[in-house]
């Protein structure tokens, strides 16, 4: 298409709104919050990950690992990237984030408790957010909507490692299946509150769906995905043999989809609030990464302009 | 032989135990690209452990396989130098150890490339062009660090103090490294010790910075399995969970 | 009953962790005198622990002893709570931490030295001059910090607002706690709150500093067995030599 | 005995000299640096078994273990303060420990590599330790002889238990015996060095024995002490069957005394110089713990000095 074009028709024309277009300011910051949002997540969650870096039980596992939570900062380095076509940049980013002025995703507060977890984190959690992230792959924003195409395409890799590591578990021995049904009964319910508050009934709380949708940037309610999720995740445990933590999920042939339990939203507000297992000791170790390595970004622009300098010289 | 082995598990001890210590700066580096850089470079070296340990594990006869290796062997039965045990520290350690492990490392696969096994010169023809990255990823840090703030300046030439305390047992002649050399398969480390000081010095110059008066105390042992302080340490880290799970038999 | 041993367990898993992070001052504290305290601590605190986990084990019916349930659980199978795990800081902060566990164990251990079962009720009578000792010893830090230079001041009240979201934990009664105080074995947690809080309150006051707001973030879950990131590190270093032996069958 | 008294007449007589009395400079900076060096050895000797600790295999060794090592400290502390009595305080002799100006016996620059050298630390250094010790408690410096009794009680049971890791390992399975054997290899010759080198022949290097045997500090010579401890060991290395790694050691019914090989003493200088596999690393430890605890120790005394204030207030 030509260069630029009215917000509004690009929109209604569900074509893809670029860093040149005009846009709305209300777009634009929703925008940068949210995959600013995104990106931290990436970052932040390769906390509870790496934590199980060191002690993989297997050097195969082990390389797999590092080679996954290093796609995490790659994922995060695209998002960044993508938010600076906004006109922010990425320290100001995470400044925002270290100063606790900008979310992560609340999944990333709670513990990889034992090694299965880092199978449940790829089956569920990443599983989760493919099924958010699949319809960002066509989000009005032409850089977000890219970042997102090559961001699942890594994510479902990861998911299907995740599902592996499960799946070598539960045909382990009896305490290794153990531990992959605790893994599967910890992050079940944390995983399904990852979609978010009920759009509709008694539990919404508003919250910004109809704005997004209106804008491209949200194609399907909390609801739906989460519905999809359960949709898509119950016939995996099956085939796992791994049971989900929840009496109420059952096969509802007249609906064409699970029903499943009640979410237990105090815990996803407490969470959110910052009482949740791990937010403290995240941002921690992430703020303490940062201003450790302070001197070295500085010598590294101080670098940068000794060889300007000089090559103008 | 038994010394074949030996010497094929020492070099892969080395990169098992320093990609170890790499996955420690995952999520903890300066600056997200770095931490992908040295999540890669550990990457590499599990990489360049995992084939190593395998072979050691077919030349020893016993059939041990990378894991059986790395999990369930005792602390002196690791062949690993200090310079990769040490606790991970700031990043100009890491990249001061990092430039002297990958000059090592570049010489040490340049000449391994002709080794008589074909298994260990196959490691080392695919290894050549990752160390090379390495050593290039540890010399751009050096240069920006040394010519970088009076405060950078500073704590690169500490490093590099600090790092010359265990540089001498990377090039040190022990019996394993002799018999393996006399045999075609491995390389005498002494041979390549001024390759890769060449190296070390002229980054270290164009670095601004000075080479170290030859330290009081040598790091040694680690070829014989006496390690460090912080071996037990990263071992009980390393080896827990495997160990937890004696009958498991697959992950 | 299983609660009992359970509840034991718990009991005897606080006492253990906390003395292999005393433990951890042992050559490294700020005075010599100090190396000697706080190791009389921890080993009364191992003292207390070997009797419960042995006590632990006789309840549960599986006959484990002491070591086969120090060293040879999994993470998911400790209970303790999360304040006893986390990694040692500096001395405000162990020191925080020693009032806070001391007051609580003090009334803890009142209490148990009634308690249905005879061993719980002697090793609560036994324990009970020790952590009167412990909390004093407390005590004492607490005042000379507080109320020495503006640097120590700060650093113990920093330290004491970071305790603050580990102590809630201490007295939750969770499903094992209440059946074992049903049983006449064990006391309600919440039961031990108010005195173990006049204490600390009585001694911060004295050490002219504040007691905290209430914090933000509360630990939880040691006592169903999901710990504190640090845990698992612990674990790994306490159990690597038993665990790396398990035919060994004497130390 | 009455107050005071000539140096010379109470050496002579085989008396104590006691902080009172008057005694030559040389004596005095002597025992100073003798006891000082004796002390710092206590509290660096802190670290190697510490070092297992966290990771003694069972509990009931954990505990012993703790308990040694916390003696140590105690043993640390009695011969600071006899140190004071010759008007020097701790924390100058810290000082001087911490800047390398006074030494600690260079055996704890062996690192502890298993943990059965928990048990040859026991076995074989505080063996020789109390071989050297035990002269000391009639020493004619009457301070240090009294703490030199109560240190050796504690070392004579530090050696039992030492001897009875090693018993038990030896007794153990395979790799437990092999871990007691490779301990002994480690630690036979460097307990030998212990005494310190040769007092005659070729190897001897003058040294301050004869004045300190004159000054009634010194009992035997380094090769006396070295032979009786020999003498002692050997045996009880028959008893827990195992080697001592010295092809030429063996009974010499001749001179009633075994005889064994040379002694490497390039090594012996070289660690002594600092070219240890640890001497760095336990300087560096103890001197951290000092300046970490150095606000603990300024609050102290300002407290102190406000407490005093009030008290007279």
């Amino acid at each position: 298409r030509g260069p630029g074009g009215s917000f509004d028709a690009l929109l209604a024309a569900d074509q893809r709104i670029e860093p040149r277009d005009d846009m709305p300011d209300a777009y634009r910051q929703t925008l940068i919050r949210q995959i600013a949002q995104h990106a931290h997540s990436e970052i932040i969650g390769m906390q509870p990950e790496g934590n199980w870096i060191s002690r993989a039980p297997s050097l195969r596992r082990k390389a797999i690992l590092m080679a996954k939570v290093q796609d995490e900062a790659g994922h995060g380095l695209y998002l960044y990237s993508a938010a600076e076509t906004l006109g922010v940049d990425r320290s100001e980013l995470l400044d925002k984030l270290h100063a606790g002025k900008q979310r992560y995703s609340s999944i990333f507060n709670y513990p990889t408790a034992t090694w299965a977890d880092a199978g449940a984190i790829g089956w569920l959690v990443d599983g989760a957010a493919i099924m958010n992230q699949v319809p960002l792959c066509r989000c009005s924003y032409g850089p977000y909507a890219r970042a997102m195409i090559r961001v699942c395409k890594e994510e479902s890799f990861h998911q299907r490692q995740g599902f592996e590591i499960l799946w070598t578990l539960a045909r382990g021995t009896d305490r290794q299946r153990a531990m992959a049904q605790d893994a599967a009964n910890r992050w079940w319910w944390p995983a399904l509150m990852m979609f978010g508050p009920p759009d509709t009934g008694e539990a919404a709380t508003g919250g910004h769906t109809e704005q997004s949708m209106a804008w491209g940037i949200k194609r399907f309610s909390n609801d739906e995905l989460r519905q999809r999720f359960v949709d898509m995740t119950v016939p995996q445990a099956d085939k796992l043999g791994l049971t989900l933590p929840d009496p109420d999920l059952r096969w509802n042939a007249e609906r064409g989809h699970y029903d499943f339990g009640a979410i237990d939203w105090d815990e996803f507000w407490q969470v959110l609030k910052g009482d949740g297992p791990c937010n403290s000791q995240r941002i921690a170790h992430r703020v303490k990464a940062h201003e450790d390595g302070a001197w070295v970004r500085e010598a590294a622009n101080a670098y940068a302009a000794k060889q300007a300098a000089r090559a103008t010289a | 032989s038994a010394e074949t082995a030996a010497y094929v598990l020492g070099l892969g001890d080395d990169a098992l135990i320093y990609a170890q210590r790499l996955g420690e700066w995952i999520s903890r580096a300066p600056q997200i690209e770095e931490d992908m850089a040295l999540g890669n470079i550990g990457l590499d070296l599990l990489g360049q452990a995992r084939a190593l340990l395998t072979r050691a594990g077919q030349l020893d006869g016993t059939g041990r396989d990378e894991d059986r290796l790395a999990y369930f062997r005792d602390e002196r039965e690791f062949r690993c130098v200090h310079l990769v045990q040490q606790p991970r520290g700031d990043f100009a350690h890491e990249m001061a150890r990092l430039l002297w492990f990958s000059s090592y490392q570049t010489e040490l696969y340049a000449a391994l490339a002709g080794s008589a096994d074909e298994i260990v010169a196959g490691v080392a023809r695919k290894a050549t062009k990752e160390v090379s990255y390495h050593r290039d990823h540890a010399r751009q840090w050096m240069l920006r660090l040394g010519d970088g703030t009076t405060q950078s300046h500073e704590r690169m030439q500490d490093a590099l103090n600090w790092v010359s305390g265990y540089t001498s047992e990377l090039f040190f002649d022990d019996r394993v490294s002799v018999a393996a050399a006399d045999s075609g398969i491995g390389v005498l480390p002494s041979r390549l010790l001024s390759g890769a000081t060449q190296f070390v010095q002229s980054v270290v110059a164009e670095a601004t910075l000075v080479m170290p008066d030859p330290p009081l105390q040598n790091a040694r042992g680690g070829r014989d399995g006496v390690h460090s302080q912080a071996m037990g340490y990263l071992l009980a880290e390393m080896q827990h969970i495997a160990r937890s799970h004696p009958d498991a038999t697959s992950w």
